[in-house]
């Protein structure tokens, strides 16, 4: 008689099983909201702390090289010429093919200088545009020329940031400096 | 039919052959037309209904509202796309094999009354007719199959062969219980029947383990998840298609969702009372004739109802194995269906005699 | 038990070949002889008190003398664990085909089958007696053992090339013929192209990034 | 055809047709990644299988004799990559040992609810991935659904959704935010009414039982030959777990759950069905570990004060070798790290979990149908990116 209960019982249970499973399936077409994101229309929120594109202080950088050198891929290049305390700059980019966004080369920064972003669209049309450049003047600026000229002895950095960076202060920096970025780039 | 026979023959003046082959071409054109209309918005709702079943939301960009313009997009690419034929196939049945499949399930239609008087034809064995027609679609599966010349559509050809000849018993078996209650195999009949005394569903209790038998049957037949092994993705790729691209593998799509309206139709037709309103609130059948339309928007509802329902199990249940698949078939189907016309007919024996 | 009580009782079974227990290291280890290794780990595995029914990793280590290769055996009984060490001397000169050879301990734990392959695979030590003695990560054709120091990186493999600075196949001109880049000087490490030495001290031991492309500016200079 | 005797409950036939290959992958919707399955078959049943793996070799192993200690932790996010959190605490606990050192306490607990985090997350996908395989499209969404709070819990304080490089040697990257113990309890009372969930929809559904109990039975013999870990060995009744045997964090000696074995409900111990139900209430322990761990954590530094030069001056530990096996998601995570003092290892052998699980695939197979080999494929849980490394 097992046999002929067991045909019984799974019968019963297959029905029952599949009828509530429809019934969890049924209330999620009627009643559960969509969780699904319209992606370039809608964002989520991204976190402060996320680690997206770099953006540089170029200004306050010193071309110590400490990032090229934490970096585990070897995406970052560093070029520039030293005149006094004074920077020619040629090169300073970072290849996105090789970025893994590990955040190794923000840490060692002794003057804090470079940043990661939210930014998370990387999308190119081609290979050559990921390495991204990332200073906003290349040689000298006129005050630089200047200082070079004049021989005066550079100022100071107006306002030095905070021990250890950190905060909204920073924060709101990079935004603005993302937002200006990114006009740029429309332009 | 006659309508229009007579429409091209006394109102166009045409005489011998060429009144009935206007008439049938007319016939095959608009529902060619209906076909692909049906199809696109059936794809449309099944991703919809998947979506929203899954909280998400589908197709939303293309055409505006809600993306209703995805399938024709969709059609569209898949017309502009490259015919490839693998190497080593049978060219001859691989290009073939799609019509066939196709040409399999659309003659179902023929014998589908969609309203008093709109049906192309209706045979005396109507029921069966559809049951036999759309099985021809193995033999394109088959074809298809073997013609790709890959294991695993081979693999999926002869799991499709194997569960539609299988499923065919229990299938034809359940339908034999509304038969046995209206007593006709002739599809009008059932539709006068259900005018006349209600949903053949209410007839007596074996009806709903007929219908059960019968829905499940046709699953399979439609090859619709759990039953969904011939194009198994996870094992099998893609099953008897795996190798098809552009036009070619849309047909296969279309035969898919036009077996599940046949097959639906067949539901609503015999159990669920065809084009008559419940309770016969309305008596469509002897409606003038622009009102017949009436009757095929009733039967359109009842048919969308059964395969939302499709729609909706393809979504909750996982996929059966081989083996499950046919003991299910002889094991559970093929006695039940024959317990519920065992039963149907001592009930109606013991009920009128 | 601890490993000084494992090694204890290892010793006391009279074993041949079974070494000091080295603690200098931060995890301790039992030197074993190749010849003996086998039995010592189906001692290991059979004693009541030992039971090591595992054998959790099996890894083949380049020194400067030597290979040597570790077992990691564990108890799921007891809850203690054990390393075996085989130590395989490097011969003198050319050691590309040097394929040291060790016993293979797959007949007592099958689990150390796979990883006897990989060890195969990427540092050619061979497995003496192994069931299943073929490579496991890379194709069956592979030249070399990718983990030894001196390996030196290929440039191409089955026409496919692989330096970091070849012309990618989908901008290849057909018509300019193949110029075989030089191979990569020992040692180089395998996700840097060879480049000339840094003149910013870099940290890790690591080559800077190429300062320049060479084969294909000489291709292109070529074609002009 | 000893093998064929599993179908004693279901039709077979003596029929026995010529033998076909068929070729399971490296491009294949259930093979999980880019495995290689070489399938002798009679019919729809196996008579012989081979596995071929290194399709996703990255030489992880030889980068990490190149690169510095702190700069391989990100390599080993790639490894079992819906792991991560566990994959760094595996690797950090290896450095510490040969350091010497010991992340503080606060760290200690966070890193302990962020591998449990990631736990969840990981047999969720295990969870959802198995309904496809099985055929069930829908879990799958449902497991996504929640991987996405846990992916947006974790993304908060290490700045990435699947590639934490949170939990580093010495501690964790930076303290979490405020408010994000409480959003983790609140994720815990959610995650509990989904799980329920899941059960109705997928694990009870008779086809499911069906299609994985009585398939792909591991014995503990088979556990112990292969060097199975994780929920694969607790599938087969072996109550086993580091987390509680071993505890190579405080914390987990300090809370309290339990280990889930397989029981052979629905057939034989061992079968796919009690794999996938450990791994089920795997998640509710987890959940447990979570909720006690949030209640418990203490305050005070996340990272050890003398570490956190490490990111300008690469650490040198002193010559000597260290072996650490963890408690992933997947089975036992070992490194084992050799040092001879330099910035850099000069060997770092990553034992993986999959990698030994799925060495026993070729003994599973061979029997069983085709449709079963998906499921038994999807029962051991792969991720190629971790037996390949």
């Amino acid at each position: 008689m097992g046999s002929v209960r067991e045909y019984f019982s799974s019968i019963a249970n297959g029905l029952g099983s599949a009828a509530k499973g429809m019934g969890v399936t049924l209330r999620h077409f009627t009643s559960e909201p969509h969780i699904t994101v319209q992606y370039p229309r809608e964002t989520k929120p991204i976190p402060p702390t996320y680690r997206g594109m770099h953006i540089l202080e170029q200004d306050k950088c010193i071309d110590c090289g400490l990032c090229a050198k934490a970096c585990p891929v070897d995406c970052i290049e560093i070029e520039a010429e030293h005149h006094g305390r004074v920077l020619e700059w040629t090169k300073f980019s970072i290849d996105y093919k090789k970025c893994i966004f590990c955040e190794f080369c923000i840490p060692p920064c002794p003057v804090d200088c470079i940043h990661m972003t939210t930014e998370f669209e990387l999308a190119t049309e081609s290979p050559d545009d990921m390495v991204e450049d990332m200073l906003t003047w290349t040689g000298l600026r006129p005050q630089d020329q200047a200082k070079l000229e004049g021989k005066t002895k550079p100022k100071a950095p107006a306002a030095k940031p905070a021990a250890g960076g950190g905060g909204d202060d920073l924060r709101s920096r990079v935004a603005a400096m993302m937002a200006k970025k990114k006009a740029e780039k429309e332009d | 039919m006659d309508i229009l026979i007579t429409f091209f023959a006394e109102t166009l003046g045409m005489s011998g052959v060429w009144p009935l082959s206007f008439a049938y071409a007319t016939c095959i054109g608009s529902l060619l037309g209906f076909v692909t209309v049906y199809a696109m918005f059936a794809i449309w709702m099944e991703r919809k209904v998947a979506a929203h079943i899954q909280q998400r939301l589908g197709p939303m960009e293309v055409g505006g509202w809600h993306g209703w313009a995805q399938s024709p997009a969709d059609a569209l690419k898949l017309l502009f796309k490259e015919d490839i034929i693998p190497d080593g196939a049978n060219k001859w049945l691989f290009w073939i094999a799609p019509a066939v499949v196709f040409c399999g399930v659309f003659a179902g239609f023929i014998a589908i009354p969609f309203a008093a008087g709109v049906q192309i034809v209706d045979i005396n064995l109507g029921v069966f007719f559809i049951i036999a027609i759309a099985s021809i679609e193995v033999v394109g599966v088959i074809m298809a199959g073997w013609a790709s010349n890959s294991k695993y559509s081979l693999f999926g050809a002869v799991r499709e062969a194997a569960q539609v000849v299988s499923y065919e018993l229990p299938s034809a078996t359940a339908l034999l219980a509304p038969i046995l209650v209206v007593g006709s195999f002739k599809l009008s009949d059932f539709n006068a029947y259900q005018a006349e005394h209600g949903w053949v569903l209410f007839a007596n209790p074996f009806m709903w383990i007929a219908l059960l038998c019968f829905f499940i049957a046709s699953l399979a037949g439609c090859k619709r998840a759990p039953f969904d092994l011939p194009e198994a993705e996870s094992e099998l790729v893609s099953g008897f298609h795996t190798e098809y691209s552009g036009m070619r593998f849309s047909f296969f799509g279309l035969e898919e969702y036009v077996s599940m309206f046949v097959v639906s139709a067949i539901t609503a037709t015999l159990f669920l009372g065809g084009y008559t309103l419940p309770f016969n609130l309305l008596d469509v059948g002897n409606l003038p004739a622009p009102f017949h339309l009436i009757g095929v928007a009733v039967l359109v509802v009842k048919i969308f109802a059964v395969i939302f329902v499709q729609m909706w199990l393809r979504w909750t249940l996982p996929r059966m194995r081989v083996d499950q698949v046919m003991s299910l078939g002889y094991k559970y189907l093929l006695p039940w269906g024959l317990f519920a016309v065992a039963g149907t007919a001592i009930w109606q024996v013991w009920m009128e005699g | 038990m601890n490993e000084q009580q494992l090694h204890q009782k290892l010793r006391a079974t009279g074993l041949a070949g079974i070494g000091e227990l080295d603690e200098s290291a931060c995890d301790p280890f039992v030197v074993v002889e190749g010849d003996s290794l086998v039995e010592v780990c189906t001692f290991l595995r059979d004693d009541s008190e030992t039971r090591m029914e595992m054998c959790h990793n099996v890894t083949a280590t380049e020194r400067e003398g030597s290979i040597e290769v570790a077992y990691h055996l564990c108890s799921y009984e007891h809850h203690h664990s054990l390393t075996l060490k085989v130590l395989l001397p490097k011969p003198e000169g050319d050691l590309t085909d040097w394929h040291p050879s060790v016993p293979s301990i797959a007949g007592v734990y099958t689990s150390a089958n796979w990883h006897e392959r990989e060890q195969w695979d990427l540092l050619g030590v061979r497995f003496s007696d192994h069931p299943d003695h073929r490579r496991i990560l890379l194709p069956e054709e592979w030249i070399g053992h990718p983990l030894r120091k001196d390996y030196v990186y290929p440039s191409s493999h089955g026409g496919i090339p692989l330096e970091l600075d070849a012309v990618p196949l989908y901008e290849r001109d057909e018509t300019t013929e193949e110029t075989p880049s030089e191979p990569r000087p020992a040692g180089t490490p395998l996700n840097q192209p060879p480049s000339e030495p840094s003149k910013r001290p870099h940290a890790g031991g690591k080559a800077p990034p190429a300062p320049e492309k060479k084969a294909p500016k000489a291709k292109k200079e070529g074609d002009a | 055809m000893e093998a064929l005797e599993m179908y004693t409950t279901d039709d077979r036939t003596d029929v026995y047709t010529e033998e076909l290959k068929l070729n399971l992958g490296p491009q294949h919707p259930s093979t999980h990644g880019v495995l290689r399955v070489e399938l002798k078959m009679d019919g729809e049943i196996i008579t012989g299988s081979r596995s071929d793996i290194g399709y996703l070799h990255r030489c992880a192993e030889k980068i990490g004799e190149n690169v510095t200690y702190l700069q391989f932790t990100p390599y080993t996010d790639r490894m079992d990559y819906l792991a991560s959190m566990n994959n760094n605490l595996a690797w950090s606990l290896t450095v510490e040992k040969l350091l010497g050192v010991e992340a503080p306490e606060r760290a200690q607990w966070l890193r302990m609810i962020c591998a449990e985090l990631n736990r969840i997350a990981s047999h969720l996908i295990a969870f959802g991935t198995y309904g496809i395989d099985i055929g069930a499209n829908t879990p799958f969404f449902y497991a996504f659904r929640e991987r996405e709070s846990i992916m947006e819990l974790l993304e908060r304080p290490s700045g990435a959704r699947m590639l934490y490089n949170y939990i580093q040697p010495g501690g964790v990257r930076r303290d979490v935010d405020e408010n994000w113990v409480d959003d983790v309890l609140a994720f815990c009372d959610v995650f509990e009414r989904r799980w329920a969930e899941y059960n109705t929809l997928l694990t009870n559904n008779l086809i499911f039982i069906k299609r994985t109990a009585n398939i792909g039975i591991v014995t503990k013999e088979m556990v112990f030959d292969n060097g199975a870990g994780g929920p694969v060995m607790r599938g087969s009744g072996i109550k086993w777990d580091l987390r509680r045997d071993v505890p190579y964090l405080k914390p987990y000696d300090e809370v309290e759950f339990d280990v889930p074995v397989g029981e052979g409900t629905h057939g034989t111990l061992g079968d796919c069905w009690d794999r996938y139900w450990v791994r089920m209430r795997e998640m509710m322990e987890s959940i447990r570990i979570i909720r006690q761990g949030c209640k418990a954590m203490p305050g005070g530094e996340v990272m050890e004060k003398g570490m956190k030069k490490m990111y300008k001056t690469p650490l040198k530990p002193a010559p000597g070798e260290a072996y650490v096996r963890c408690e992933n998601p997947r089975g036992e995570l070992g490194f084992y790290v050799v040092s001879e003092g330099g910035t850099s290892p000069i060997r770092c052998r990553a034992r993986g979990p999959s990698f030994c699980n799925l060495s026993m695939l070729d003994s599973l197979l061979p029997g069983t149908m085709l449709a079963d080999a998906v499921a038994i494929i999807g029962s051991l849980d792969i991720v190629l990116g971790e037996v390949d490394r």
